[in-house]
């Protein structure tokens, strides 16, 4: 397979872009595979990738039930960032942070990702001391972190309303540079051919519909294709989580299906070169390359699979970008989706071993899903692979809940509505 | 006259004119013109440039599908940004540029881009711009570099920084029926259902009823179609059960039949009316929702159809006949259905040539042939057109016999001269708010067209919607709809008499004429029927990759025109039905949506203010306001010339000198009323209340279930059955809902009220030595000595006259009271107690001296409890009752929250004398150049006057078992290094004797 | 989304707070059961299809509801007090319908 | 005693306002009741607090949710199950009801201080409103003399219609100047006055 690059492009562009080839082969599941991930959204897609790269594993298929990236990796608002308050959160996104940092080149594909920064502005002093204990966290596990005045975040973003008569004044911000956003689709695309050239069967349209099991454990899976045997089931279906392990016979688990909606504005030339979030609600906003104001606040709040949100949230959203940028309401919101998200009990994701012999589980992912998709890629192709955590995902286990050892960035106990 | 008006037809008003600018350029229009037909009846034929090649381009359509003529219209400083001139009404004043141009739009740089058109290809990006893998530029850093650039080309008009004067509001309704769209259908459906006397609200995007009628030349009960929407208008507007919204697009249907809908209420105005809002949102709740939609004429795909001058057949129809413009003198048609037909026709009535119809089918029905033969067009069947010329406007074009069946092109290409070409690619019902609402749209081969899902929610569609184009069936379904959404029985009814031309409504399946030339599928975003081709190739043949990896459909447009031609391409190169391709669903907005019109009342209001009673007099005395959630509360009461830390400092010592009064309002209150309010109060309390006696108030302690600590405060028992719990301002409406739910849903059988009367009280602690004095000389109908008002006793008296219980607890550490009284006089008591405190160097102060006496105590606030901490790292195990069993104890053991290496809470003193910082960290050894090995970190801090030290409230790991160790602070982000004393949180006179007096 | 107060009348989803999972039962206070009180806390049905949840009428009569909703469709099949002796006040509100 | 202060003081201005093209079309006012009282009945109870409240204040309460009455002077309606918001434009309400509500009937929460009393009327009341609630304002939805507890965001509202035209508004105090601002500037499209 061709690898991309200027020249390539030119050479094809010559030859009238006939010669292209797919990103990736449409191939038949086989019968049996050494490993099958189920999920063909960008977490599933980078164990693959991982699982063949690091690990040499590489009869490895990829179960998607629609088409590649139709999950979340597909419907977010792109944001990357490592920028968490307690460590076990603040070192996986870190280690998430670097895969992004060389991504494009690891995967010959052009991800986008762009560190232009990303801005929490506070608007009380309490608020800004919050921040600067999540900076100081982050620059003791050797994180870029800084704080910001408001004179220097009105250089950075001149149409944020900074004044002093705002119903929340702006009196800081913590900034990380590191972070940015990146092309959603592209990081799905860009693991998929990566881990297809490596060998990766990725199976589209291929839906699971049940676990073969002996006794407690899981040998494969049944599927809209035939069944598919395996050594080691991988579940990647963050949204669905709820849904897939009901499947295996496992009725509840700690975790909800919320809808997150999000929302782009009709292209603008520049107008905002960074990511930035506001304080006194939930609200964060970027700007795409192509033009469009990219952003999103809250989950609407209640339990969904249904992709699609209500107007309280769209109304909320609105409400607040204004707050901070008032000259943006001439500006037209041009689309809006929803996205399915797996909340879990307190804000933090599940990468782990089990439940059930032979099962691997990869969920909980709150609405922080597409900036993991590196390093949750690599820690459970780490985990499939040996058969244990590594440190980074160690503290990610399922019966942390039970034993009181959360990882509650947000403080909010078991509110999943609240994380 | 302008060039290209006619001198008679149309809906606009010739006798008044309109003066507007267009990129600087003066030009009039009339009464009832967009900018879009006003700008074509003065000659103008470019009016924007494509997104990625910057080609030029006019107009594709008379509608809110209109992908080319994107302008930003200026109100002063504020901008809005591409707006399509076909939806702007013009008024006098206007002014509009062009957008994506430099340095203008008739000489645009950007065109360059035309040139490497195939390196341009679809996701081009995503296979170069990395970079090199080492160097300067290796990461992320080349491609950021590249970006910059990348950036500045892409994008349409741009946004403003300066806030927009205008106003928005909402506007909440509720109706019966909710119709959408006002031609002959939902005209029909909408006078249906209110003569059954239903509640019916009729929207339609346009600022005139009608619709189709208002073009189609068509005779309605022997009546124009015009005038018969003139009367039907009329009758409902008669009727006071019916709401006609015009200029109003419904662009989201919701759950529950909820819907939202956009009404331009003043844009096409000069100047609003006072206090009139630009943008009005409906968010409307319908019973049930008539969709009379219509339908979106599609283009042709075909080399140069995106050419100034090529346009939608419909719509050239619609600037003759509703408009009174002709968009051309020469003009061809292209059709593959009938429709364009009667376009042609009514262009030739209007006084253009109509010089060919190339119909890409063999052969056309007589009546069409009859209808050429009219229109006095040289009919060309089995024919396409395979190039178009001319610059910024047609000149001419290429024709060339057509064999639909293989799709092949033979013969010659013959040239002919026109200035203006219009194509017809058949019809696609406007579904949009069908499959928003929930399902999956049904491809119709006969109509080649999606047609509505099944019904998901209330609604009934009509006409064209439903794939029923002739105006007769349009009429019958809007009345069948009427009826079937007032849920009345659907009855026959006498014909109406429709004389309209024939029209066969099934196309011939031709999407794309394959011939040599950029053949646009998306014009707004440059997608071409290549580029659908390369998405195949390369696998993304999925209609969601399709989109994505072209962006076909992804522009301001929503893809209204584009869809259906580019699935149609992937379809034929896949070998493979078009439905097996799929549908994108479609979201909302239906077309795109103010902003402003959304956050609506709340723009520029964020968020209510919410006052103390004593609010105004703080700001009357000097206060300076610190806003904490939605309150607002006294900072500091500084004097002239003070910092914060010094003004803070002076309330706090003379406070401990002598006494200060705080307005403590905020903290939340809650009645817990009932025979099992004691019981109650038990178990959500880690703590006993049962045991406290009626006068006494209890500082409580609350857990989450999940066992850690949740929220504190103390809670006064006024009668047997009768309480006051007070609750941190900051949770206050959190510790409402615990408490409602667990007697709503956990014990219902508890017989316990609890009521919000955080607004019923003025709160006014006054503490310090002189505290009990002050009262003393002011309070009146009790006593306030040691043994009528001892420690957390209550008693009830009156000040100046108004009725005030009076709590004795101390926050601040010093003898100290709370006061309170009924709202409405606690400005009146605040008052009094200030002027009775003023003999004894009273002083008032604000949240900075409070947090810096409460520092000094070490009690915990917020910072504290802050979600993660259990009621043994807050040292308050001492609350945790063993008697009985609260919400939280069952929980509240587990491994994690008993860990040795859990952050507790102590006490900082900065051992160099200088001022701590929130958020600092706590380390045992500095590493300045690499700070790590954080062991907590300072959760409020404050220089204490009563240490004369700088002082902290920590959260260390170990805790207590560092007491009287050193460590030091870390804060890299503000380079706040230093060496800290560890000690307990109990700074200041930790036995208590000063407010145990 | 509007869900149908049985108090109240239907009214906007932006006036209701949601509770969550209805079929979590909360064990009884003194109970040493961790596995039930683990359960009770942390563990959730969250199924694909109807779904019995509870909210709060939190910005009208302040009342808990317990919906059934499916998740997929937000299709409310019923609703109903959590406490069964609003009943009666339901059952008023049923009558008054013209 | 001291009078009761205000909490719209700074922000009530008597007189006309907005535009008037049409005439004024709504008229805004503090009503200050000199009581506001919560009323909740156990389960089972309702029906004797109902007619305790009818000893009262002399008001029948019509059966069924949200009903009430007024008679211009004292008013009650029912705004959650079992309980009922009763205003007087005397004080000394509380003390009334705590005679002949039993620990065993109900409960009596004095919120004469808590909550700020705006009456809003005139032909574009319902018009304004609808800016700010969802809920049904028409007449026949929402008949004279009934009660809907209702937000606009953070705002929480008891609305009693006590007139064709004319509706009562109970709002935190703590609320009462933001709302009433809100108020008073969605008015100004139609015209009102303050008196």
């Amino acid at each position: 397979m061709a690898e991309y690059s200027a020249l390539s492009l030119l050479a094809n562009a010559l030859k009238g872009n006939k010669d292209w080839k797919p990103a990736w082969r449409k191939p038949d599941p086989k019968a049996s595979y050494d490993v099958v991930i189920i999920g063909g959204g960008g977490h599933g897609l980078a164990t693959a990738y991982y699982l063949a790269k690091d690990h040499g594993i590489t009869n490895v298929a990829v179960l998607e039930k629609g088409w590649l990236g139709s999950g979340n990796v597909g419907r977010n608002t792109t944001a990357v960032r490592s920028n968490y308050l307690l460590p076990a959160n603040t070192r996986f996104y870190e280690h998430s942070m670097k895969l992004w940092e060389n991504l494009s080149h690891e995967l010959n594909y052009n991800v986008m990702f762009s560190q232009r920064g990303c801005l929490n502005l506070a608007h009380t002093p309490a608020q800004f001391d919050d921040y600067a204990r999540r900076g100081n966290a982050m620059r003791h596990l050797g994180v870029d972190a800084e704080l910001m005045t408001p004179v220097e975040i009105k250089r950075l973003i001149p149409a944020l309303d900074i004044s002093n008569d705002a119903r929340f004044p702006v009196v800081g911000g913590l900034m990380q540079r590191r972070a940015g956003t990146a092309r959603h689709d592209a990081v799905a695309w860009g693991y998929a051919r990566g881990a297809d050239r490596r060998g990766v069967d990725i199976i589209e349209n291929c839906e699971v519909t049940g676990f073969l099991r002996d006794g407690d454990r899981v040998t494969g899976v049944t599927t809209s294709r035939g069944d598919i045997r395996a050594k080691k089931v991988a579940v990647a279906v963050a949204g669905s989580t709820g849904r897939v392990m009901q499947l295996a016979g496992i009725e509840t688990m700690p975790i909800e299906s919320h809808v997150l909606q999000a929302f782009v504005t009709e292209s603008l030339k520049p107008f905002i070169d960074t990511v930035v979030t506001f304080g006194m609600g939930h609200f964060y906003m970027s700007q795409s390359d192509k033009g469009g104001l990219v952003y999103g606040g809250d989950i609407d709040g209640y339990n969904s699979y249904a992709q699609r949100g209500n107007l309280p949230i769209v109304d909320e959203v609105m409400s607040e970008m204004l707050a901070l940028f008032p000259g943006l309401a001439r500006v037209r919101m041009l689309r809006s989706w929803g996205g399915v998200c797996d909340m879990s009990m307190d804000g933090s994701p599940i990468i782990t071993m089990g439940p059930l012999p032979g099962m691997y589980l990869n969920c909980g992912w709150c609405y922080g899903g597409f900036k993991a998709t590196p390093a949750s890629g690599w820690c459970f192709a780490w985990t499939i692979a040996k058969d244990q955590p590594h440190d980074f995902n160690a503290p990610f286990t399922l019966d942390r809940f039970h034993r009181g050892l959360v990882i509650d960035d947000k403080g909010q106990g078991a509110n999943p509505r609240l994380h | 006259m302008s060039p290209r008006r006619t001198d008679t037809g149309g809906h606009v008003d010739r006798l008044k004119t309109i003066r507007f600018t267009f990129d600087g350029v003066a030009y009039t229009g009339h009464g009832g013109d967009t900018l879009a037909s006003a700008l074509l009846a003065n000659g103008v034929t470019l009016f924007g440039r494509s997104f990625k090649y910057h080609r030029p381009r006019g107009l594709l359509s008379a509608g809110v599908e209109e992908p080319n003529a994107l302008v930003t219209v200026l109100k002063g400083e504020v901008r809005e940004p591409n707006i399509p001139a076909t939806m702007v009404e013009i008024h006098d004043g206007l002014i509009a540029v062009s957008q994506n141009r430099f340095p203008s739009l008739t000489w645009d740089i950007h065109a360059v881009n035309q040139l490497g058109g195939k390196l341009l290809s679809a996701g081009f990006y995503y296979k170069t711009f990395m970079g090199p893998v080492v160097g300067p530029l290796k990461g992320t850093r080349f491609w950021m570099f590249c970006e910059h650039f990348i950036r500045r080309a892409a994008g349409l008009g741009s946004a403003g920084s300066a806030k927009d004067p205008a106003r928005y509001e909402r506007m909440n309704a509720f109706c019966d029926v909710l119709v959408v769209g006002s031609g002959p259908a939902g005209l029909m459906a909408a006078k249906t259902a209110a003569d059954q006397g239903a509640r019916v609200i009729l929207a339609d995007l346009e600022p005139r009823f009608g619709g189709s009628a208002n073009w189609s030349g068509e005779t309605i009960d022997d009546a124009s179609a015009a005038d018969w929407v003139r009367r039907t208008v009329a009758q409902l507007e008669a009727r006071d059960n019916v709401r006609l919204l015009p200029r109003t697009t419904v662009w989201g249907y919701y759950d529950n039949n909820t819907l939202a809908a956009l009404e331009r209420v003043s844009d096409h105005k000069a100047q609003p009316a006072k206090g009139e809002p630009r943008h009005r949102y409906w968010a409307i709740r319908a019973g049930s929702v008539v969709l009379a939609t219509g339908a979106f004429e599609r283009p042709l795909v075909f080399p140069g159809n995106d050419r100034p001058g090529v346009m939608l057949a419909h719509a050239a129809e619609r600037y003759a006949n509703e408009f009174g413009v002709l968009p051309g003198q020469r003009v061809v048609v292209f059709t593959n259905n009938d429709s364009a037909y009667r376009s042609a026709l009514a262009l030739k009535q209007a006084g253009a040539a109509i010089v060919a119809i190339v119909d890409v089918r063999p052969q056309p029905s007589a009546e069409m042939s009859a209808l050429a033969g009219e229109a006095e067009a040289e009919l060309l069947s089995g024919h396409a057109v395979v190039a178009t010329e001319g610059g910024k406007a047609l000149s001419g074009l290429k024709v060339q016999r057509f064999d639909m069946v293989a799709g092949a092109l033979s013969g010659d290409a013959r040239s002919v001269h026109a200035d203006c070409l219009l194509m017809s690619g058949g019809w696609s019902p406007t579904i949009h708010l069908a499959s928003q609402a929930g399902a999956k749209a049904e491809w119709n081969e006969a109509l080649q067209a999606f047609l509505p899902p099944k019904r998901t929610q209330k609604w009934v569609g009509a006409g064209a919607f439903n794939g029923h184009f002739m105006t007769l069936e349009a009429i019958l379904d809007g009345r069948n709809a009427g009826l079937t959404a007032v849920g009345a029985t659907v009855a026959p009814m006498a014909y109406p008499h429709i004389e309209s031309l024939p029209c066969d409504p099934r196309p011939a399946p031709v999407f794309e004429i394959k011939a040599k030339g950029k053949s646009f599928v998306d014009f707004q975003h440059d997608v071409t029927a290549e580029d659908v081709r390369l998405a195949h190739r390369e696998g993304f043949v999925s209609v969601e990759h399709l989109k994505r990896y072209t962006t076909l459909g992804m522009a301001t447009d929503q893809g209204k025109s584009s869809n259906v031609p580019g699935l149609a391409i992937m379809a034929e190169a896949l070998g493979k039905p078009i439905p097996e391709v799929g549908t994108t669903r479609f979201r909302p907005p239906f077309a795109p949506v103010s902003i402003g019109s959304l956050a609506a009342e709340r723009f520029g209001d964020l968020k209510p203010e919410r006052l103390t009673p004593m609010h105004d007099w703080h700001v009357d005395n000097g206060a300076t306001m610190y806003s904490a959630g939605l309150w607002y509360r006294p900072m500091i009461y500084g004097l002239s010339g003070e910092t914060v830390e010094q003004a803070y400092v002076r309330e706090a010592k003379a406070t401990r000198e002598n006494a200060g009064i705080v307005d403590v309002s905020t903290l939340g209150k809650i009645a817990v009323q009932g025979p099992d309010a004691a019981a109650f109060l038990d178990r959500v309390y880690t703590n006993m209340f049962s045991t406290l006696a009626v006068g006494k108030a209890r500082y409580g302690l609350m857990l989450r279930e999940d066992g850690f600590a949740f929220d504190d405060g103390t809670t006064w028992r006024l009668g047997d059955q009768d309480f006051l719990m007070t609750t941190t301002t900051a949770n206050a409406g959190k510790v409402m809902q615990h408490l409602e739910y667990f007697l709503d849903v956990i014990w219902p059988e508890l017989k316990a009220h609890v009521t919000s009367v955080t607004d019923e009280w003025a709160g006014a602690a006054i503490g310090g030595p002189k505290a009990r004095q002050i009262l003393a000389a002011c309070v009146t109908g009790t006593d306030v000595d040691n043994a009528t008002l001892p420690f957390m006793g209550i008693v009830h008296g009156e000040i100046s006259g108004v009725p005030v219980m009076i709590c004795r607890l101390s926050f601040s550490g010093e003898m100290a009271f709370e006061v309170y009284s009924g709202a409405g006089h606690g400005t009146h008591v605040w008052e009094a107690l200030v002027e009775a405190g003023r003999p004894f160097g009273l002083v008032t102060y604000g949240l900075e001296a409070l947090g810096t006496m409460r520092i000094e105590k070490g009690h915990v606030t917020g910072a504290e409890i802050d979600g993660r901490t259990t009621a043994r790292d807050l040292h308050l195990d001492w609350m945790l009752s063993k008697k009985k069993p609260f919400i939280g104890s069952a929980m509240m053991d587990r491994e994690g929250l008993v860990a040795s290496e859990r952050l507790e809470l102590v006490g900082l003193i900065a051992l160099d004398n200088r001022p701590l910082n929130g958020g600092a960290h706590i380390v045992e050894e500095v590493d300045e150049a690499n700070p790590h090995g954080s062991i907590g970190h300072i959760t409020a801090c404050c220089y204490s006057p009563a240490l004369g030290k700088h002082i902290a409230l920590a959260l260390v790991k170990g805790g207590k078992a560092r007491h009287g160790t050193r460590a030091h602070v870390s804060d890299p982000l503000r380079n706040r290094f230093g060496p800290v004393e560890i000690v307990s949180n109990h700074f200041y006179d930790p036995e208590g004797t000063r407010m145990h007096g | 989304m509007l869900i149908t107060c049985p108090y109240c009348g239907p009214r906007d989803v932006i006036e209701f707070t949601y509770q969550g999972d209805g079929n979590r039962e909360r064990p009884d206070p003194a109970s040493q059961n961790f596995e039930a009180w683990n359960a009770y806390v942390y563990d959730r049905l969250n199924p694909a299809g109807d779904h019995n949840e509870i909210w709060q009428h939190s910005g009208g009569c302040r009342v808990h509801l317990r919906v059934v909703r499916n998740t997929l469709t937000h299709e409310i099949s019923n609703v109903a007090f959590v406490r069964g002796d609003h009943s009666s006040a339901a059952r008023r509100k049923a009558e008054d319908k013209p | 005693m001291a009078e009761r202060q205000s909490p719209l003081e700074p922000e009530f201005h008597v007189g006309s306002h907005g535009n008037f093209e049409h005439g004024v079309e709504i008229l805004l006012t503090e009503t200050r009741p000199g009581s506001i009282v919560q009323l909740a009945a156990w389960p089972g109870e309702e029906k004797t607090l109902m007619a305790a409240i009818r000893a009262v204040t002399g008001l029948a309460l019509p059966d069924g949710a949200g009903g009430g009455s007024s008679d211009g002077v004292k008013s009650v309606f029912g705004f959650a199950p079992g309980k009922f918001t009763v205003t007087d434009e005397a004080e000394g309400l509380a003390s009334a009801f705590a005679k002949v509500v039993a620990p065993a009937m109900g409960t009596v929460t004095d919120l004469s201080h808590g909550r700020t009393a705006i009456r809003i009327a005139g032909p574009k009341a319902e018009w304004v409103l609808s800016k700010f609630f969802a809920i049904d304002f028409a007449l026949p939805a929402f008949p004279v003399g009934a009660g809907r507890s209702t937000t606009h965001h953070d705002v929480f509202a008891q609305i009693q219609r006590t007139g064709t035209d004319q509706f009562d508004i109970y709002v935190f105090r703590s609320f009462a100047r933001s709302f009433w601002k809100a108020l008073c500037h969605a008015s100004e499209e139609v015209g009102y006055e303050v008196q």
